[in-house]
């Protein structure tokens, strides 16, 4: 595992996406090529009102330049001060931390399931896997949302040839209903020979790590918890384990195997 | 010319005046991922009980204007695990290393202690009676001076090495709480624990912690910390290291005027991990610019009305 | 359907729960120039003290981070210009008007309180006996659950109308204060004064203020004072006036739900004059959307783990 | 004297002058046409880590359109947060405060001495002045500085047709030395039916104080102090009189008659 890096970067590009996401892509970071998916980066806001930093997922990185891309959904204070950062405005990065995603073995069939804030590690998760020579057919993309608002970035990743699905829980888009349903028929189906990636809300990730138990499925979870430090030092982020005892979802996460967290 | 950056704190001297406090620096091993630990003046342990410890369930910490909420509840491996697995780690580290003890009866503190004796990688043991967010222990033996002299005392007796108390800002002298430390044969003090407080969520209604309160740090409390400095460097010679809310080189600065020896910073960590190096940076370049000699020159020499 | 915002504290009834806090809002003057102080849940005088004070020499305030530390030093009219110059004023204000009292001796507060006695405009008189910023007076008797009780017993003799009692944070245990001073008559608890805090100059390395020590209030303290209501709200079951870094309604509602019947708003009424306005009017939104039919109903509703 | 108003208002122009000094013009503020020379507005800082408000001079007002400009020095983290608005951005503005300058009769000759960051209200004060039919060559318009780059607005005051007369420490520009020197000689040899106006550093007032107590010339002296209300009801900003007491400097003053206040 690389060491983090504690690095002044800067914003070199941002797009605006809807329903309050934003891509921002930080450069020059000098651990861009050790970010695995499933990692995260700390990230010091502009001083102002809000002290500590803020975790987010690897979205992407372009290793011969240090671009590191982060998908940002505002919802309070800090990605509200985030969001109005402009082109060329520095900030410090701490990272890559966490553990990234066990990838998985070539032949196996990958079941993504993204919900919400928690697609941009598995974006990074699939593009990572087909960069190594992964099968697009063999990765499905299922992909949750409330409203079709919810779902970014959909031409992105169509273009990586994966077997997208979406699910929204009003149906403007995709299957209605919520994410979970069709990956359950999915792996009721085909459940053999694959492995689940999950991403997103607290009662998404429950219903997945139940799916995983109950269908004998193994899988990986990413997990969010409020982090104070990110790196392990102050015992804030943890979540009970199952065999008792607590974990640090900063730092002996935010990836848990299905059935390891107490959800 | 350098300024000299070395202090002495009880006979043990630092490399420089800038350690990392209790329960924001682990025992050490994610720190050295990212930088040296000698470049430390020195390292405190999270606080060592007897038993391994839980802590709380989470939530346990929250946010705060301009600081945060803990209430981690002393979670921590034990002093056997810790003696079995987190020493090895430490004695490697060319750093100072001060094992933060807390325990929740007399007995508790002086077994953890007695233990420790034989621990040589460890330069001084600073005792925690102040830790707001146990039911029992902490705060209570640093909240009452009978108290306080008898489990520094005890603690004392057990104990040959240096031995620092750390102590609770939640009262109403901690200078009488220091002269009762002193009295019960303590060599230095480290001046301050977190202030008690909590945060509520507004949409559950329900606290933010689920300890219900917790410890208030961060720069929120910077100028509680240093009238606490000052209340115990106007009671007693010992030295003092002071810790609350500092961020940066002028913090350390208010610090060493209101007559810390040596500092410690815990919040800033979070934010900034290599907060200590850029503070002993920052240090050296003020005595310089000032041309002063030694860092020592700093302590307690802040002129008052 | 407008939620119903009035409070009643010790027989005596608000229009709204929002007031100003002592030494944040003068005698009412200039306010008055903002908007009609008819909006205010109730006033808060400046303490009065028997003979004018001129207070501390500037500096006297100074900013920190996310607060201020202020060593006004009582400054105020004294009791007979306050009645001959600004009592007229007041009593022309549509407002509850409560006045704040401060002495060095029982004496002084008694005296003080005995002649508050005919003066009609007043609703009641809160008694400060937590000032951080005094060498005698204040503190001192807010810091010791006798002296507690033998003050507010003492004016309480004498003041015929509610009385409540201001409490300082700088205890070991405000919960003991509070008792203290329910025994000796208390109607109601303001919870709290200032948090005991310095700063230093670094450049001149003199205090920043010519008290050297000052009362530290604004966000910074919120946690602390929320963390005080709960105390005294667990041990008490008189009404609570909660104060400390109240900035918007998103506080209010958590000193509400702590266990306070009413609010004073101090360090933010510099920011923003109208702050309490605002608040009353979040309050109301907050009510509505939660379709609650009176601000009471939020009194201690914390739902604790 | 007018009330104060509270309003959010807008950055509609910003300058940057030299030596980090701005001009700031926030519009639409309602009360622009009752500011009077020596009032200050008392402006929040968009939210930051500074929590206060801060002081600052009027400079000029356009009554029609409620355009209030301020002059302002980047001395600390306050300032520094005020230069980084941009035009278009929101700020709250409580004014005006303070007891303004008492305007002199037409025939009395108008020393004016401005030090440095003093001299937004003296400029105020001068364009009131001639608007009010005050004879320009009749206004000595004495301005310090520590080097050629503290004098700013030069042509502007040119334009108004006073009579400027530029000191400087290092003699950059005008004539070398403090600027009270020049007032000085020119009170003892014209000192009769003048009054002075004075705003600058706290050293050229008390030079400037004892001046016209010496010389037995009236005049005002605006000063500064930190000022948590603005409004009078802290008694943080208070000074202390010649004759006893303390006067709060927000809105006893921060005008003050020359000898008032024991500098
Ligand atoms: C490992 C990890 C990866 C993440 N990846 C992404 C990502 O790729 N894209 C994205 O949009 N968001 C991501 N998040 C979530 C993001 O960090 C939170 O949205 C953000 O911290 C909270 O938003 P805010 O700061 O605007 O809210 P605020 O209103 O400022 O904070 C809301 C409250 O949440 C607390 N809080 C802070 N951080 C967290 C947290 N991580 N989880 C829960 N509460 C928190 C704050 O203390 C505060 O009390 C990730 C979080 C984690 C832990
Ligand atoms: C009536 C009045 C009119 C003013 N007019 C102007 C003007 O037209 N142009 C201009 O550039 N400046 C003016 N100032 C000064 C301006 O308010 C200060 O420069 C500013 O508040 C301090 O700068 P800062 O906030 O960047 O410094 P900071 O570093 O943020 O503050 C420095 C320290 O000074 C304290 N402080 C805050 N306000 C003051 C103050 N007013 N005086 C002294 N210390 C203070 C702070 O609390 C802090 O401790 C005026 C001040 C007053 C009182
Ligand atoms: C998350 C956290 C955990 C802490 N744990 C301990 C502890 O175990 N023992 C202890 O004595 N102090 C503990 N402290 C207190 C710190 O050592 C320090 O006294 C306090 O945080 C004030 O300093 P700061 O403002 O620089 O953080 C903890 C503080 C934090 C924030
Ligand atoms: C400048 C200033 C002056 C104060 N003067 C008094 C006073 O005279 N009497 C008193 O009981 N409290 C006084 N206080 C304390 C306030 O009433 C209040 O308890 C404290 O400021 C905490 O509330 P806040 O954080 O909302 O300001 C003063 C506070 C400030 C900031
Ligand atoms: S965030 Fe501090 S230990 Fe995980
Ligand atoms: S600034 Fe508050 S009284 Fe003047």
């Amino acid at each position: 595992m690389t060491r983090p890096k504690c690095e002044t970067v800067r914003l070199i590009k941002r797009r605006d996406l809807k329903n309050d996401y934003f891509s921002f892509t930080f450069a020059p970071f000098s651990a861009a090529d050790k970010c695995r998916p499933g990692q995260f980066v700390h990230l010091k806001l502009p001083a102002g009102e809000v002290y500590f930093r803020r975790a987010f997922s690897v979205a992407s990185v372009e290793t011969s330049c240090g671009d590191l891309e982060l998908i940002v959904k505002v919802v309070g204070r800090g990605t509200r001060i985030l969001a109005a950062l402009r082109r060329g405005d520095a900030t410090n990065l701490l990272g890559p931390l966490g553990q990234p995603f066990k990838l998985p073995r070539r032949r196996e069939r990958v079941v993504i399931v993204a919900g919400g804030v928690g697609f941009p590690p598995l974006l990074f998760l699939a593009q990572k896997l087909i960069d190594r020579g992964h099968d697009p057919k063999h990765i499905l993309f299922f992909y949750g949302g409330r409203s079709r608002s919810d779902i970014i970035e959909r031409s992105r990743i169509k273009k990586l040839g994966v077997d997208l699905r979406i699910a929204t829980e009003d149906g403007t888009l995709g299957e209605q209903g919520l994410v979970t349903k069709p990956v359950k028929t999915f792996l009721q189906k085909y459940g053999d020979n694959c492995r689940i990636f999950a991403c997103g809300p607290e009662g998404m990730l429950k219903a997945v790590n139940e799916l995983g138990l109950a269908l004998h499925v193994p899988g990986q979870l990413s997990l969010e918890a409020p982090m104070p430090c990110g790196i392990g030092v102050c015992l804030g982020c943890v979540v009970p384990l199952t065999a008792g005892g607590h974990a640090r979802v900063c730092c002996d996460g935010p990836v848990f195997q299905i059935g390891e967290v107490a959800l | 010319m350098t300024p000299d950056m070395k202090v002495m704190i009880a006979g043990v001297e630092f490399d420089n005046p800038v350690l990392t406090a209790s329960g924001c620096c682990g025992y050490g091993e994610e720190l050295a991922q990212l930088y040296p630990l000698s470049k430390l003046g020195g390292l405190v342990t999270k606080s060592i009980t007897l038993e391994p410890r839980l802590g709380h369930p989470p939530p346990r910490t929250a946010e705060t204007v301009s600081g945060m909420l803990n209430a981690i509840g002393l979670a921590n491996v034990g002093i056997e695990a810790f003696i079995r697995e987190k020493v090895p780690f430490l004695a490697k580290q060319q750093t100072r290393i001060i094992v933060n003890v807390a325990g929740a009866t007399i007995d508790e503190y002086v077994e953890v202690s007695r233990r420790l004796n034989d621990v040589a990688v460890l330069d001084m043991i600073e005792l925690n009676i102040s830790c707001p967010n146990v039911d029992q222990g902490g705060i209570q033996f640093g909240s009452d001076p009978y108290l306080t002299e008898k489990v520094v005392a005890a603690v004392r007796a057990v104990f040959a090495r240096p031995l620092i108390v750390k102590l609770s800002p939640n009262v109403t002298s901690i200078g009488d709480i220091a002269s009762a430390a002193e009295a019960g044969g303590a060599d230095a003090f480290t001046v301050m624990n977190s202030v008690i407080g909590t945060a509520v969520d507004i949409d559950t209604r329900r606290p933010r912690l689920t300890n219900n309160k917790g410890g208030l740090t961060g720069p929120a409390i910077k100028p509680i910390a240093l009238a606490m400095v000052d209340a115990v460097h106007s009671r007693s010679r010992l030295p003092i290291i002071g810790v609350g809310g500092i961020s940066d080189w002028r913090d350390a600065v208010e610090f060493f005027l209101c007559g810390a020896t040596a500092l410690q910073i815990g919040t800033a960590l979070f934010v900034e991990p290599e907060a200590p190096l850029k503070i002993v940076h920052g240090l050296k370049d003020y005595l310089r610019k000032n041309k002063m000699k030694s860092i020592t020159d700093l302590v307690g020499r802040l002129e008052k009305y």
